[in-house]
C-alpha cells in the first residue's frame, strides 16, 4: 500500500463539479506535481489533503490512516504557500519555531531544530530578522523551513514560486528539490508552470476541468501525451492535418507533399488525420539523422533568444520550427524557400 | 504655481478655517477669566471642582470598561466572518452601523422598557445595574469604530492564509486568536479603542437619561450656567485626546514588525 | 456542530439581544397609546402635528445642503490626496476624525466667539446667517464619514492610472474628475450621503445652541414631556434610514458596469 | 533629424539618481524596447517621454518640437498600462471613443474610428461591453484601441503583457507587433521579459541602474553583449575561470584542459581570463562543425520540456548545457562521464 492513497475523491461546490474521479497513489519520499490551468481543480485536491476542504466523497489515506476526518492541525502536514504566509508579529526563528512551540517542545529542542532548519535553507544568521526585512525569496525559503521544521509526514506546496521574479524561480525551485530529497519528504507540488513541473518532479499528474488527463514521468509526459490536452498544455506543438494514402506503410500526403511515417495507421486510405510535431523536433535544411520532409517558405522569423523560431508556411498549413540561435549564422529571410525535416518517430498521430 | 496646486491649497484653507479657528477662539476664551490680563484660573477651578474628579474617573472607567468588552466581543466576530462568512460582511457591516443611524433615545427607551424595576430582570433597580446597561449601550456606540478599525487590520493581513499556516502547524483556533490575529491587528484596536474612549467621555444622551454620574451630562450642565469654564473644559478634552493619539504613535513605533511599511 | 460554528451563532446571538430586542420593545411600546390595544394612534398624533413637519422638512432641507457642500469640498479634496500627496494621507486621515472627538460643543462656542453681532462677520444676527453656521457645523459632523466614505470608493479603483489614462487622451482635470471619478465612486458617495442625513436629521446639540428649529431639539423636547410619541418617532426615523438604505441598494443594482463583482 | 529625440535626460529623485544621462533618436515607424530589471530607470524614462514625469534636465523633442514643458493631455500620445486602466464605468466603445470625445470630435467620426478599431484588435462585436465583461487579454486590446483611436504620434507601452497568461502573452506579442506594422506608429515598449524585447523590437535600450548599457537590434544585444551586465541580464550564460597559455594562438587552460580559441587573447601568458559560453551553444558528444571540446561527467539533469538542462562538472567549474529533447533518445545519467563540444567561435572573453 502507498504512503499517501487517494481513491475516488469528488468536490463539489453547489452543483459544480470540481475534482472528479481522482485517484492517485503516491510512494514515501516521492515528488509529486499536480499540473494544469487555473480552475482545473488542482489546488482544491491538495487543499482537501492539507484539510482546509473537505471532500464530498472518497479517502485520502496517510500512511494507512484515513485522514478525512481529522482537522488540519491534526493531521501532521507541512505547508507552503504561494504568498509566504509568513507570520509578521515573529521573528524568523519564531516563524520556524511555531510548530513546535504550539506542540510544547522544550525550548531547548525547539533553538536546535531551528538552527538546523535554518542552515538546511542556507540562511543561518537571519534568525532575528523580521519577515518584512527579507526579500521575497528568502521569505519562501523561511516559509519553507517553517513547514519542514515540525517534521510532517507529508510536504504540499501550492505554487510556492509564483510570486516570484524569474531568476529567482529557477534557483529556489533547484533549492527546494535538493533539501526535499537530502530529507526523503514526501511532497505535493501544485503548479501551472510545465518548465517547474517537468524540471521538480518524479511524478506528475496533468489535470484538466478536475479530471487527471495523465499521470506519469515528466519524461513520458512530454513525449509521449496520452491526451490531446496534455499535448496542447506541455510545451509547444504543431497541430497539421494530412490525408492518408496508404495506411500499411504509413503514406500520408500534407498539404500535397508526400510522407512516409514507416508505420501502420489506424485509417482508411484517403481519410483525413491529425499530425503533432513539435517545433523542436524540426530542423531546416536536410540533416543525416532525419527521414521525413517538407518544402515551404518561410513566413516570419521569432528571436526568442536562445531560441529560433522559424515559422514555414506550407500549401495552406503553417508550421513552426525552434532551433538554437548561433552567432555565426544569421536567420533566414522572410520568404526564402526553405526545406524542413524531421524524424517521422517523432510524429504523433491522432485521429482528425 | 500650477492651477491644480491653488485647489490643493484651497482645500486646507478650508480645513484650517473650520477647525483651527474654533479652536483657537476657544483657547483664548478660556484663558480670559480673569478681567485684562490672561490667566489659567478657568481651568484652576474646573480642575479643582470634586464633581469633575469624580465625573471624569466614572467616565474613564466605563470607557476602559466599554473598550475590553467591545474588543472581546468585536475582535472574534470580525475575525470570524472574515474567515468564513465572507459573503455575509455586508449584512454584518451593515448592522454596525446601526448604530450610528439609530438615535441612542431609541436604544434606551428599549433598555429601560425592557429592564425597568417591574420587568423579568429589574436592571434599572440599582446602580450597578444600571451601570451594566450604560456599559451594554455604550458598546453599541462604539461598535461601529471598532468594528471598522478592527475590520481595518485585519485587511493589512492575509488572514485567511495566516490562519491556514498556522493551522497546518498544529494551532487550535485559541492560540491562532492570541499568538497571530491579535498581535498583527494591535495597532488597529489601539485606534478603535481611542475613539471609543473619546465618544464615551464626551457622550451624553445615554448617560443623562439613565442618571448616571458621567462626565457629558456634568459638561452640559456647566456649559448651561458657567462662561468660561466650559470653554477650559473643552481644551482639557482636546488635550487629552491629542495625548491618546500620541500614544498610539508610540505604540505603533515599539512594535518591531511593524517599524517598516510593508 | 463544530466548536467554531457555535462561536459564531453566539455573536449573532449577542449582535440581535443588543439591536433587536430595543427596536422590537420600543415599535411594541409605540403601538401601545390606546390603552388595551394595538393601535397606530401615537404615530397619528405625531404625523398631524405642524411642528413635526415644520421641523422636519428643515433637517431634510439642511441634510441635502450638507451633502451637496460635503461632496464638493470632499471628492475633490480626498481625490487629489490620493492622487498627488499620498504622503499627507494620514494627517488628512486624522484630521478628518477629529469632529468624532473633539465635542460638537467646542465647535459651537468657537463658531458663537467668531461670529457673534458684534464680531466683523456677525453671522449669528440673522436667520440665514445662523443656518450658514449650522451648514458649516453639520458639514464638520459629516466630514468622518463623507470622507471615509469617497475614500473607500476610491480606493476600490485605480486612481494614478485612470488619471494617467485619461490625461494622455487629452482630458483636462474637470473631464476627469466628472466622467471618470466621480461615476465610478457615485456608489461610495451615496453611502457617505446617506449616513450624512442620518446624522442631520438626528443631531441635538448643534441646532439646539444655535436656537434652530431642526428635528433632533424637537425629539429631545418630545421625549421629555411624551410616552408614545417619541417611540413612533424612533421607529419613523429608523423606517427612513431603512428606505434609503434600499435606495442606495436600488441605485447599486441600477449601475450597469458595477453589477457583477469586478 | 530623427523622429523622437531624447538628449542627455537626467532624473532625480531628492538625491537618487534615477536617470543618467540618457540618449536615445528613434526614427519614425521603429518599435524600441526599453528592457531592464525593475528599478532600472525603464518606466522612469517612459513617463518622462509621456509627461508624467518632469526630467532633472534634458531635452525630449519629438517631430522636432521640444515637449518637455508640455501637460501629458496636450503630447498627443498613446499610452498602454500594464493594469490596463480601461474606465471601468465605460463600454468598449465609450472607452474607444474617450479621446475623440474630450477632443470635440462629431459623433459621426468618433462611431466611424471606434468600428475600425475594434476591427483592428478583431473584437468587433463587443463594443457594448463593459470593461468587466471581459478577458484580461481582451482588456488590454481594448486598450490599445483606445491609445491608437487618437492617431498618436507616439505609442507608449509601460509592460503591457505583465499581467496576463503566458500562452496569451504569446499571442498578444505577435498581435501588438502586427498592429504596430501596420499602422507604422513609432513605438516604445517597456519590458522586464528579454523574450518579448528580443521577438518584438527593432531596437532594444538594455538599461541598468538608470544607464542604457547598450542601444542595438536583438540579434547584436544577445550575441555581441557590450557590457557584462548585459551578457548576464540577456539569455543564460556559464561564466568559467581559464589560464592562457600562449596568447598570440589563444591557447588556454580551463580546469587543466587545453582549448585553442585561434585568435589573440589580450593577456599575458599565465594570466587568468574570464570565459563566457551560453548553454545552447554547447552540445553533448563530438560534432564535426566544432572545434573545441571539454570532458567532464554529468552533475545532473533537468528535463525542461523542450529543452534538457545538463550540468557538466569538470575539475572544479560546472558548465550547463542545453540540448533539445527528442523521444527517441533517453537523457544522460548522472555520473556519466561526456565530451562536450563548441564552437570556439561563440566562446565570448573578458579580463578575468
Amino acid at each position: 500500500m502507498a504512503f499517501l492513497d487517494i481513491t475516488r475523491l469528488e468536490k463539489f461546490y453547489g452543483t459544480t463539479h470540481v475534482v472528479k474521479d481522482f485517484n492517485l497513489a503516491v510512494e514515501k519520499g516521492e515528488f509529486i506535481s499536480f499540473l494544469g490551468p487555473s480552475g482545473c481543480g488542482k489546488t482544491t485536491t491538495l487543499r482537501m489533503v492539507a484539510g482546509f476542504e473537505t471532500p464530498s466523497s472518497g479517502s485520502i489515506r496517510i500512511d494507512g490512516r484515513d485522514v478525512v476526518n481529522l482537522r488540519p492541525n491534526q493531521r501532521n502536514i507541512g505547508m507552503v504557500f504561494q504568498a509566504y504566509a509568513l507570520f509578521p508579529n515573529l521573528t524568523v526563528a519564531q516563524n520556524i519555531g511555531f510548530g513546535l512551540k504550539v506542540a510544547g517542545r522544550p525550548r531547548a529542542e525547539i533553538d536546535e531544530r531551528v538552527r538546523e532548519m535554518l542552515g538546511i535553507i542556507h540562511l543561518p544568521e537571519l534568525g532575528g530578522r523580521f519577515p518584512f526585512q527579507l526579500s521575497g525569496g528568502q521569505q519562501q525559503r523561511v516559509a519553507l523551513a517553517r513547514a519542514l521544521a515540525i517534521r510532517p509526514k507529508l510536504l504540499l506546496l501550492d505554487e510556492p514560486l509564483s510570486a516570484l521574479d524569474a531568476k529567482i524561480r529557477v534557483s529556489l525551485r533547484q533549492e527546494i528539490r535538493a533539501i526535499q530529497k537530502k530529507l526523503g519528504i514526501t511532497t505535493i507540488y501544485v503548479t501551472h508552470d510545465q518548465e517547474e513541473a517537468l524540471s521538480m518532479s518524479d511524478r506528475i499528474v496533468v489535470m484538466n476541468a478536475g479530471v487527471a488527463e495523465q499521470v506519469g514521468d515528466p519524461f513520458t509526459i512530454y513525449n509521449r501525451p496520452a491526451t490531446r490536452f496534455v499535448a496542447g498544455f506541455v510545451g509547444t506543438l504543431n497541430a497539421l492535418d494530412a490525408i492518408v494514402t496508404d495506411p500499411a506503410t504509413g503514406s500520408i500526403t500534407l498539404d500535397g507533399q508526400p510522407i512516409r511515417l514507416n508505420r501502420p495507421i489506424d485509417a482508411a486510405a484517403g481519410a483525413s488525420i491529425g499530425l503533432a510535431l513539435r517545433p523542436e523536433t524540426l530542423a531546416l535544411g536536410p540533416r543525416p539523422e532525419t527521414d521525413g520532409s517538407l518544402r515551404g517558405t518561410v513566413r516570419d522569423v521569432q528571436f526568442l533568444g536562445s531560441v529560433l523560431r522559424v515559422r514555414v508556411a506550407l500549401d495552406g498549413q503553417v508550421v513552426a520550427l525552434d532551433s538554437f540561435n548561433t552567432a555565426a549564422l544569421r536567420p533566414p529571410a522572410v520568404g526564402d524557400a526553405v526545406e524542413v525535416s524531421f524524424a517521422t518517430a517523432d510524429v504523433l498521430v491522432s485521429d482528425g | 504655481m500650477k492651477p491644480s496646486r491653488i485647489w490643493a491649497w484651497l482645500a486646507l484653507a478650508v480645513g484650517a478655517l473650520y477647525f483651527a479657528l474654533p479652536l483657537i477662539g476657544t483657547i483664548e476664551f478660556s484663558l480670559r477669566m480673569r478681567r485684562g490680563v490672561y490667566s489659567f484660573d478657568a481651568y484652576r477651578a474646573v480642575l479643582s471642582d470634586p464633581q469633575f474628579r469624580a465625573t471624569f474617573s466614572f467616565s474613564v472607567f466605563m470607557a476602559l470598561m466599554t473598550i475590553v468588552l467591545g474588543v472581546l466581543v468585536i475582535a472574534p466576530t470580525a475575525y470570524w466572518v472574515r474567515l468564513k462568512l465572507p459573503r455575509w460582511r455586508p449584512i454584518v457591516e451593515f448592522i454596525t452601523l446601526l448604530p450610528l443611524v439609530v438615535p441612542p433615545i431609541v436604544l434606551v427607551f428599549g433598555y429601560i422598557r425592557l429592564y425597568n424595576t417591574s420587568s423579568w430582570l429589574p436592571l434599572t433597580g440599582t446602580a450597578g445595574g444600571t451601570n451594566l446597561l450604560l456599559l451594554a449601550g455604550y458598546t453599541v456606540l462604539a461598535l461601529p469604530y471598532m468594528y471598522r478599525a478592527v475590520d481595518t487590520g485585519l485587511r493589512t493581513i492575509d488572514v485567511a492564509t495566516l490562519t491556514e499556516a498556522a493551522q497546518s502547524l498544529g494551532a487550535g483556533w485559541i492560540t491562532i486568536m492570541a499568538r497571530i490575529i491579535l498581535p498583527n491587528i494591535m495597532v488597529a484596536i489601539l485606534s478603535g479603542a481611542f475613539l471609543t474612549f473619546a465618544i464615551v467621555i464626551g457622550e451624553f444622551v445615554l448617560a443623562a437619561l439613565l442618571n448616571r454620574p458621567a462626565f457629558g451630562p456634568y459638561l452640559q450642565v456647566l456649559g448651561a450656567n458657567r462662561a468660561y469654564e466650559p470653554a477650559a473644559l473643552a481644551v482639557i478634552t482636546f488635550a487629552i485626546t491629542w495625548a491618546c493619539m500620541g500614544l498610539i504613535q508610540l505604540v505603533t513605533r515599539l512594535q518591531k514588525h511593524t517599524q517598516v511599511p510593508r
